[in-house]
């Protein structure tokens, strides 16, 4: 902090001088079709960064578990993940949601055997997590088709493994998020059983797939600052929607999957992307309430837990 | 016919480097049936050689040995004609003293009771069926020794090889050891050949003493003892032998010294 | 009387031995509690009481016990089967001095490589069920077993091979009835350390795909932000682990007498 | 003319030595071969030559290199730390009885749990930079450093402490300038296997978010489904690993030479 | 006054049964300024338990010792009265032979001069100042010995006491070793207590035997031995106390015999 400006960010929300905040702002993502990464390779945050004499740092995990952790520990102040984990992360670690970037990216993936959930009936069902977007998710579609958890044999695994286990035949489905969704179907040994906006379409016919959190305390002490890293993220996702066809480069070189496959995930529409970044109270309630009830979160007060961890201000603005 | 006859024999040991070392230079030497033979020599004389040499686990490079006659390569059956006994005992620690002693029996094709007769014979002979159920580090280390000389008698050969099988005791029992040794071999009426660098101990114990000579490993001289077992040590006859032996070996035990082995 | 007072030493003297032990625990609770309160932050670090009061929760609904034995069970058996393929090979590798030199830098090449890394391929090769956890175990705890084997037949003492060999044996059976129990001592010791290494890659293997065990329980807890689960995981993994360490140090204490 | 052919030998002989690392390649190239031809799915299991080519990339880029040396760098550092950390409390533990009894059980109940498992706690203290990283290495180095180090300092020749007594040392001086130097052997190899443990954590280490380094690059790997990335990062984490592990070899056998 | 005078001295290994074994009874023993003590007697009879005594190492259970008419636990200084030469010669392998003798007196406020000129000296006296930068791996048995012997004699203590040191020796070396101590204690004029089980060894250096038994640990007789330096291991006078002390011992070995310490 501290260091004036002369030239004012046309952006900027008046102030010139003094922009309180952090050296470093510490972004956790992951290697996947984020909106963040978009943000960064357009330069929507170098903007800030002059603008704040401040410096962003994305910082990859592999799943939302590991970034929850670095949150509750105050180690990244931001994070990009999926809804279970930045519900968990606002009832645990001190997460604020304050937008919701992607509305799909959930697919069951099965083999060409089984034709309808109900089919997966005494099959074996791969899960990424109990702490991931997924597990509810494949309950609810479990549940839709009248099965309960018990008749599946669900097996935790790692995302990137489920395919392999899939042409093996070992699992004769699994629920993932993109690239490991593609993937499957890429190579032929999968296709698209149900997509996560048939299973629970929560906003404007669609599932909520994943959603950005702030610490609270970092929101508090830099609200300008937040405010307009919400923004870039809604100017990343304003672009996406508006050039998808240029954004397969861009994510491919940010974070190195191929090219192709970002092209199936969009053209398959795995993961949807629309301008309404806000996070809807009226889509999210019964998302938190379907937490609860499976056990992965333990919230009390379900009906103002959202009042209390979602600002839709910012993106209302 | 002798049973041991060696001609013009010579050993040389490739080294790493790809020089050699000439550990034996034309030996010659003939052992005949019942004899008890000593090798006597300062370190490194290449007595151990010899005596791996007659146990057929090291090639000659030069010269001829014969056993029985024949060519000692095309013995057959060799472990039925000549067995060792080791210095440090050799014996198994898993094993008990009886299973030591039936050890190499039971690659022969014989009867369980027929191995166990021959172990119980040999056992009593050396004084050790009290022990025979106890572990080898349940011994001290003369009887461990014992045990040794015992699993060689049992191999029932008629050539015993000992290489220093004494080295590693205090005097008392290296001397009791050896009046058993002598009344055993008696007994048992083997051959033996016996390595050795104590010079008491060869003049108490052989028929016929063959001191060697290092660097390169030669026969310097063959002595015989003639005086009657047991002998005494504190004879003059001893004596006499024991000077001449000291003689013989102090020039190359100073020729060690100024070389102090590295 | 004499008797007596043997068995109160006895009994005496085997109290001792375990208050070392008890005394570890209590320091470790001791830090671990200090340390609750400096970090001061349950979501990560709950104290010993949290943890206990799950640990009573998971006993009591038998998840404890459950994932213990799924874990254990997994270990044994690749720890068995180790032994099963690194014994052979490392008999013949240490009788057979050119295909030691042969093998040895293959084997050297691919230890470093942690389990971790050989999962996706245990996948690929061994599927998701128990054979591809397994397969991960063997790849930690094979090579402490080979090694000590290879180092236990090359050192065995060269006056019994020879010994062997004056008694007219064959390499087989000098093989057999003499390297393989004289060099039994550093095999056992590595079947102890192997037993070791597989206890520690469990939560490697459990992440190839499972339902239960102590790898899945830590991971799981891991991603539900469930720190005082990790935490008991932990605390029963070093248990356990500390507790099989100490069994088979007895025994290799038996071995070593018995030579 | 006998210099000549010395000089002959020599080059013959360090030669002879890398010929079997060499046949360990090949070897392990050919197996790997067929176990992608069997495999056949060259999506997970990419050959040899896929992997070539995936590493010429990374050479150009140089990002070989700079993960390498960023996964080298945190591991040197850990290991250098632990090395400063258990030597000293070897030291102390190997020389004074009461506290070997009271600390061994501790260690003992630490050190099966898998670095894996203490993630979460090391980015609680340490957090996510290379504070975090390098916490999760020492806990896998520290402890064969540690026990190494007691049991060469309980292992001194007891004649060499008595020796140090009748000279009027002082117990300090008996440790610093006996105990440790008779010791140094034992610890040498400690240090070498706790290079080899530390390699070994570096994946782990670097599933604590990291954006450089081996373990990372294997992580992403399999996040951005580039197999051969997986492979290439094994591929160099066997090779350095190996080329180490032989470095630390010939210095104990220096060591023990001089000793 | 004699420059050390024991008392009565017992001592009781505490084992760990809780059991306890007297390995000293008893002992009474004068030692005088300048004498060459040996102290000789099968294994177990508590020689190296009263050498370690005398060397404070072990604390006597009851009884007393004198130290220059002072009692032995309040020796002020106590490295600088007595030294020790260990059996298996108890180098530091990573110093050189100069380090080695050199490293007792580091301890000692000297000047770095001062402490290479008396390790210069005694080195001479051993002569081995041509392996001075060697290292004891380097070094044969018999020079590794000398070092030792270098060592103690650096420290410039009136008392030296030596536990075997020439026990694991070979014959040759060994004998040319006593010659060199018999001179090097001429030279040096020390007092040495020596243990040893080697009859001939004992006769050849002592003034005075101590012959021990075992089980107790206690003195049977001291002898002294008269003969003139040079001693002839072949003279009559020589023989006959061996033959003497022989005869003592022998009904110590039967019995060590028919306990087959195990
Ligand atoms: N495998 C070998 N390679 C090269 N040289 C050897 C080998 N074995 C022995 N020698 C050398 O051959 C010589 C004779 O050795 P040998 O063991 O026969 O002596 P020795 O008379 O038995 O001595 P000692 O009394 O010490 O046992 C020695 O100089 C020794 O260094
Ligand atoms: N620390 C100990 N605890 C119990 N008993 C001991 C201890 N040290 C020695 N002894 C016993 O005390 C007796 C005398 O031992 P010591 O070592 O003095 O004998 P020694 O005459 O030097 O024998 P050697 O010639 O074998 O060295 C022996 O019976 C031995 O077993
Ligand atoms: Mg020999
Ligand atoms: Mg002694």
């Amino acid at each position: 902090t501290g260091c004036a400006k002369k030239e004012t960010p046309e952006n900027s929300a008046g102030q010139t001088v003094n922009l309180p905040a952090p050296k470093v702002v510490k972004f956790g993502v992951q290697p996947s079709l984020q909106p963040p990464h978009i943000a960064n390779m357009k330069g929507f945050f170098t903007e800030i960064e002059t603008k704040y004499n401040t410096k962003f740092e994305l910082i990859s995990f592999a799943s939302g578990g590991p970034e929850n952790n670095a949150l509750a520990a105050n180690e990244i102040s931001w994070a990009q993940y999926g809804m279970a984990p930045a519900i968990v992360g606002m009832e645990k670690a001190g997460g604020m949601l304050v937008a919701i970037d992607i509305l799909e990216q959930t697919a069951i993936i099965s083999d060409k055997s089984i034709n309808t959930v109900a089919d997966l009936k005494g099959k074996t069902v791969a899960f990424p997590g109990k702490g991931s977007q997924q597990y509810p998710l494949m309950l609810k579609a479990l549940e839709g088709a009248g099965l309960k958890e018990d008749d599946v044999v669900l097996l935790k695994m790692d995302a990137s493994n489920m395919s392999t286990a899939l042409e093996k035949g070992e699992i004769s489905a699994y629920i993932a998020w993109d690239p490991h969704t593609t993937k499957a179907i890429s190579s032929g040994a999968g296709k698209i059983l149900v997509k996560a906006e048939e299973v629970m379409p929560l906003k404007e016919g669609h599932y909520l797939g994943e959603g950005v959190v702030v610490r609270k305390d970092f929101a508090d002490e830099y609200p300008d600052l937040t405010e307009d890293i919400v923004k870039a993220i809604m100017k990343a996702n304003d672009y996406i929607v508006d050039n998808l066809s240029e954004t397969p480069a861009l994510w491919s070189k940010a974070i190195g999957l191929d090219e192709s496959i970002i092209k199936l995930s969009l053209d398959n529409n795995m993961s949807v992307f629309v301008k309404d970044i806000s996070p809807d109270l009226e889509a999210l309630n019964p998302y938190v309430k379907l937490l609860n009830e499976y056990g992965i979160t333990q919230i009390s007060d379900v009906d103002k837990f959202l009042d209390e961890h979602v600002i839709l201000d910012y993106t209302k603005k | 016919m002798d049973l041991i006859e060696i001609k013009d024999l010579s050993l040389n040991y490739q080294t790493d480097g790809g020089a050699s070392f000439l550990a034996l230079d034309q030996i010659n030497l003939n052992v005949s049936q019942g004899e008890f033979i000593c090798l006597l020599g300062p370190s490194g004389c290449g007595k151990s050689t010899l005596l791996y040499t007659l146990a057929r686990q090291l090639k000659p490079s030069s010269g001829s040995i014969k056993f029985n006659g024949e060519n000692l390569a095309n013995v057959r059956d060799f472990a039925r004609n000549v067995s060792i006994v080791f210095q440090e005992h050799a014996l198994f620690p898993w094993l008990t003293v009886k299973e030591n002693i039936e050890f190499p029996l039971t690659s022969r094709s014989l009867l369980k009771a027929q191995i166990h007769h021959t172990s119980d014979y040999y056992m009593k002979m050396v004084e050790l069926e009290e022990w025979k159920d106890k572990k080898p580090r349940q011994l001290s280390g003369g009887m461990k020794q014992r045990v040794g000389i015992a699993r060689a008698l049992a191999m029932e050969t008629n050539l015993i090889l000992m290489d220093e099988p004494f080295g590693a005791l205090d005097a008392q029992t290296r001397s009791m050891l050896q009046e058993e040794l002598v009344s055993i071999w008696k007994k048992a009426s083997k051959t033996i050949v016996f390595v050795t660098h104590d010079i008491t101990e060869a003049i108490y114990l052989a028929d016929r003493i063959v001191v060697m000579d290092a660097n390169p490993g030669r026969i310097k001289a063959v002595l015989p003892v003639s005086s009657k077992r047991p002998r005494d040590t504190s004879s003059d006859e001893f004596r006499m032998l024991e000077n001449q032996i000291k003689a013989m070996l102090k020039k190359d035990t100073n020729l060690v010294d100024k070389e102090e082995k590295i | 009387m004499k008797k007596d007072l043997s068995l109160v030493n006895k009994t005496f003297r085997s109290i001792q031995k375990i208050i070392p032990f008890i005394l570890a625990i209590a320091f470790i609770f001791i830090v671990w509690q200090i340390g609750a309160m400096i970090s001061n932050n349950a979501t990560l670090l709950p104290g010993p009481t949290v943890v206990m009061k799950t640990f009573l929760e998971f006993i009591v609904s038998g998840e404890a016990i459950e994932h213990t034995v799924a874990s254990l069970l997994r270990i044994v058996l690749a720890w068995v089967l180790s032994a099963f393929i690194a014994i052979p090979i490392g008999v013949i590798m240490g009788r057979i001095a050119l295909l030691e030199k042969l093998l040895h830098p293959v084997i050297e090449l691919i230890r470093p490589i942690s389990p971790l890394a050989w999962i996706p391929l245990a996948v690929l090769w061994f599927g998701i069920g128990l054979s591809g956890k397994v397969f991960v175990i063997v790849i930690a705890s094979l090579f402490p077993i080979l090694l000590n084997t290879i180092s236990g037949i090359k050192g065995v003492n060269p006056i019994l091979l020879k010994a062997g060999q004056s008694f007219g044996f064959s390499q087989l059976r000098i093989t057999t009835r003499i390297c393989l129990p004289a060099a039994m001592p550093t095999i056992v010791t590595g079947l102890r350390i192997s037993f070791g290494s597989a206890w520690m890659a469990i939560i490697a293997a459990e992440m190839v795909a499972s339902r239960s065990g102590l790898g899945y329980m830590i991971n799981d807890g891991m991603e539900i932000l469930r720190p005082d689960i990790v935490i008991m995981g932990m605390v029963i993994i070093g248990v356990v682990g500390f507790l099989f360490d100490a069994v088979f140090r007895h025994i290799e204490k038996l071995m070593g007498y018995s030579l």
